[in-house]
């Protein structure tokens, strides 16, 4: 209704298409959702929605299905990568990605993770670290800092007693199959901007049969953390970014190559 | 004048986090005082609708696809159509 | 009906014997299962199989008291011996089992197979000569009916020895 | 097809290939590896897939993923993997979706050893996994059941949108026995998956998998429908064979590797005058519980006998309800149990009932 007001107007930001009309149940400033909507546009920009599968955690993008316009399947906790690896395999023209949290991915589904990868899998996984348990309230998680508070850490995480946390990216990075993986931050807005990139690319990847594609991205939990949304980013800017340094770890030639492409 | 830009504000989709507020660089978004959505939060309004430049940063950072933007068509040559004062406004549900 | 134990230490080619004994019976149409034991280890412990070979549906396919039994090596030979069912056959390699049966109610047969097969260049065909002796005592199949089974069933890769197994049975019958 | 020497780990493998199995993802376990070895070189040479994962936590997941894009598609594995897959077969239930679980059982619990066993029946039967639900149990007692039951429980599985699970033993799968292969089936081309399989929104509403469901009321709702269509199966489904049942006044039930071994027994006891009878599950879920019931009443006594320490013998008293005394022997850590003492068991059945 509001189109035909505008006539020397044009559309520059508009609903996904890849997203369905639902609002999110995730707290208020919560970065899931700029995620969400960052996939969406990207799958409706490869004009790709009708071939599309997703596979959804267990963690707060649990209900992901709700919310993606497209066929999706809710797999066990951690067990997404493995999932979407049995998709994939029968599937081999669709496009299959995971979306994953750190729970999920780097405690109880690392070992789905890194065998996906190094298999070379033609999926994408986006995994959103926010260094904390959200779903169950705030405990610590694999990728929670060196003494940060949460609700099972509350002196602070000891490194002697509870380990270091894990650097994804760098991880996957690493294994043969991966041919993309990048660190990325939804915390501002030129972040948001290049992440969105990220993920293209990584889809790109999977289309072009490349390898396996992964977008770790910095994300926030004002809830857990115990601030408002706003001190939230800059929260992670002060504290995650030093110790998840942002930028592509795993680049092949062969992307290198798509990337220069306009 | 007409402005440059224009957004569409999805009221009820609003959680009122406030992070467009954060980015706007003309300041022109504030959240709602004394007033609630459906869903209870203090949703976002345009203060100034005559700033807008159509940048687009809020719609980036938000995280409920709150808004909807439109940006005035550049031109070479000076338009002779009369302008359409089209202003950024809310969708209430 | 018979319920045949071969059994040795593994690499005596016990399983393949059995195989070759369930094939010619099965040619032949008769039901017949054949079932390994293997030890913990994939060679130099102890295996051993147990063929069931009637002319009715067959249910155990473990006996604990065989009708025959070939023994490749001592151990075998004392597990064995004394379970063999009266009025049944014993096999013995008596190249590695110096031993003699005390039993009057069995007929044990004595093969030097081991060396025998040496003899003829490859004494991994030990197996086949005791396999030769069992099947020419109990007279259930007719020697051709192996040799038939080594040709349909015997692996591309072993065709090489077709005609050494086949005279390792004959001299084996020789022993019966 | 001719009469081949199948051994039964092999047999099921090209069993399934036969009944139009898509994809295979497992991991090697004695004493079953000789499945994934087969499917190894066979499904590739056909253009089909197989992976070796990484866990049985990968395998039945990937199972899952597959199955939800709609292929036919299975794993197997033996008793300490198919625990690891509990979690998997709970989401498959829920999510009904179709798969074929193969468990060569062995000798347990934990590592246990390699030798055969039935010390799975209740994981099996009862299921581990968390949640009401159970799969169709098929439990073979020769090679010739082995490759039957194999393609059946595909079938199965597609008709109902559930699990289905050959319980096997070690046995099984190391014997061979002369048996016939059916005919190659056409694999299912991709285009013709069910319309609820996860092919892509095109041209239509998104489908979803998922076994979430926050709603109280939803989640019994779905329940009532898995109850439902478990009833259906049990109405339908439900496979046993019997021998010399006619006149029987001793019954034995027993299934699989030792339900042949009961066959013997049944001769050897014939052989002595004792009129025993056999009956031997096929389906060990559904349990032929209406027609032992039936059996019990014309019966004086009931053995059964087990690779365990008595799991059966819980379905088989409760389908009794007490009105015939139900004996048991069962060997455990890998024994098979020999007639020739199973035979003095049921003599004292014989004797306990006479009186």
């Amino acid at each position: 209704m509001a189109v035909e007001m505008i006539a020397d107007m044009e559309l520059v930001f508009k609903y996904p298409e890849s997203l369905t009309p639902r609002v999110t149940h995730y707290c208020p400033g919560c970065t899931h959702g700029v995620i969400h909507r960052l996939i969406a546009e990207v799958i409706d920009e490869l004009g790709v929605r009708e071939r599309t599968i997703g596979v959804a955690p267990v963690g707060c993008a649990v209900l992901a299905y709700d919310y993606f316009n497209m066929d999706f399947c809710e797999a066990a906790h951690g067990r997404a990568p493995a999932m979407a690896t049995g998709i994939k395999r029968v599937s081999p023209d669709k496009v299959v990605f995971t979306y994953q949290g750190d729970g999920d991915l780097a405690a109880i589904g690392t070992s789905e993770i890194i065998h996906t990868a190094n298999r070379g899998e033609l999926i994408t996984t986006i995994f959103v670290n926010n260094a904390i348990y959200g779903m169950t309230g705030g405990q610590m998680a694999p990728t929670t800092l060196p003494g940060q508070v949460t609700t099972s850490s509350p002196r602070g995480r000891d490194v002697e007693t509870a380990g270091w946390p894990m650097k994804m990216a760098e991880l996957i990075g690493m294994l043969s199959g991966a041919a993309y993986v990048t660190r990325q931050a939804v915390l501002d807005v030129p972040g948001i901007r290049r992440t969105k990139k990220a993920i293209k690319l990584a889809f790109q990847v999977q289309l072009a049969g490349l390898g396996f594609s992964m977008v770790e991205i910095l994300s926030t939990c004002s809830t857990n953390w115990g601030v408002s949304p706003l001190e939230a980013l800059d929260w992670a800017k002060q504290n995650m970014l030093p110790y998840y340094p942002l930028g592509d770890t795993k680049v092949v030639d062969e992307v290198r190559a798509l990337m220069a492409k306009p | 004048m007409a402005a440059k830009g224009m957004v569409i504000i999805d009221e009820n989709r609003c959680k009122g986090c406030g992070l467009c507020v954060s980015v706007c660089p003309v300041h022109i978004l504030k959240l709602a005082d004394g007033r609630f959505n459906i869903r209870g939060y203090r949703p976002v309004e345009v203060i100034d609708p005559e700033a807008c430049t159509g940048c687009a940063m809020c719609a980036t950072i938000c995280p409920d696809v709150v808004f909807t933007v439109y940006r005035r068509k550049m031109r070479r040559e000076p338009s002779t159509a009369e302008p359409v004062n089209a202003k950024s406004h809310t969708i209430r549900w | 009906m018979e319920e045949i134990i071969i059994s040795g230490f593994g690499g005596q080619g016990t399983l393949f014997a059995g195989q070759v004994l369930a094939y010619a019976a099965m040619d032949a149409d008769f039901h017949v299962t054949w079932i390994p034991s293997y030890g913990p280890e994939m060679r130099g412990g102890k295996a051993r199989c147990t063929v069931i070979i009637s002319d009715q549906e067959i249910g155990s396919p473990l006996v604990r008291r065989p009708s025959a039994a070939i023994v490749m090596n001592i151990p075998s030979f004392e597990t064995f011996e004394p379970m063999v069912k009266p009025g049944g056959v014993l096999v013995v390699n008596q190249s590695l089992v110096p031993h003699r049966s005390q039993r009057e109610d069995i007929r044990a047969l004595y093969v030097p197979a081991t060396e025998l097969a040496t003899d003829m260049g490859n004494m991994r065909v030990a197996n086949m000569v005791c396999l030769g002796a069992l099947v020419q005592a109990l007279g259930i199949l007719p020697l051709e009916a192996l040799e038939q089974a080594l040709d349909r069933h015997l692996a591309e890769r072993h065709r090489k020895w077709l005609s050494l197994n086949k005279e390792a049975l004959r001299k084996g019958a020789e022993f019966a | 097809m001719a009469k081949e020497l199948w051994e039964g780990n092999a047999a099921i493998a090209e069993a399934a290939i036969r009944a139009g199995l898509e994809a295979f993802f497992g991991y090697p376990i004695t004493p079953q590896t000789e499945i994934l070895e087969h499917l190894s070189h066979r499904l590739p040479e056909l253009g089909r897939v197989f992976l070796q994962a990484e866990s049985e936590i990968a395998s039945i997941n990937m199972v899952y993923g597959a199955a939800c894009a709609g292929a036919r598609v299975m794993t197997s594995s033996s008793s300490p993997g198919i625990s690891l897959m509990q979690e998997g077969f709970s989401y498959i239930a829920c999510s009904e979706v179709p798969a074929v679980i193969i468990n060569v059982m062995r000798g347990g619990p934990g590592l246990g050893n390699v030798a055969p066993s039935q010390g799975d029946y209740f994981q099996a039967v009862k299921m581990a996994g968390h949640g009401d639900f159970h799969p169709i149990v098929l439990a073979p007692g020769n090679i010739q059941e082995a490759i039957d039951l194999t393609v059946l429980a595909f079938d199965l599985a597609d008709k109902y949108r559930t699990l289905a699970m050959i319980a096997a033993d070690g046995s099984l799968g190391q014997m061979m026995e002369p048996a016939e292969m059916p005919p190659l089936r056409p694999v299912r081309p991709p285009e013709e998956r069910a319309a609820w399989a996860l092919t892509g929104a095109k041209g239509r509403k998104p489908n979803i998998i998922t076994s979430l469901y926050l709603v109280e009321e939803e989640l019994e709702k779905v329940n009532l429908r898995l109850q439902a269509k478990l009833r259906e199966i049990a109405a339908n489904e439900v496979r046993w064979k019997e021998y010399s049942t006619e006149d029987a006044d001793l019954l034995m039930v027993a299934f699989g590797t030792v339900g042949r071994v009961c066959q013997t027994v049944v001769r050897e006891a014939r052989a002595k005058g004792l009129k025993a009878g056999l009956l031997r599950p096929i389906t060990l879920w559904p349990f032929p519980s209406a027609r032992i019931a039936e059996l019990a009443g014309r019966v004086r006594g009931i053995l059964v006998v087990e690779m365990n320490a008595g799991q059966m013998l819980e379905d088989v008293r409760l389908a009794v309800e007490g009105r015939r005394p139900v004996h048991f022997y069962g060997r455990m850590g890998g024994i098979i149990p020999l007639p020739d003492e199973i035979l003095p068991q049921l003599e004292e059945l014989d004797a306990a009932t006479r009186s």
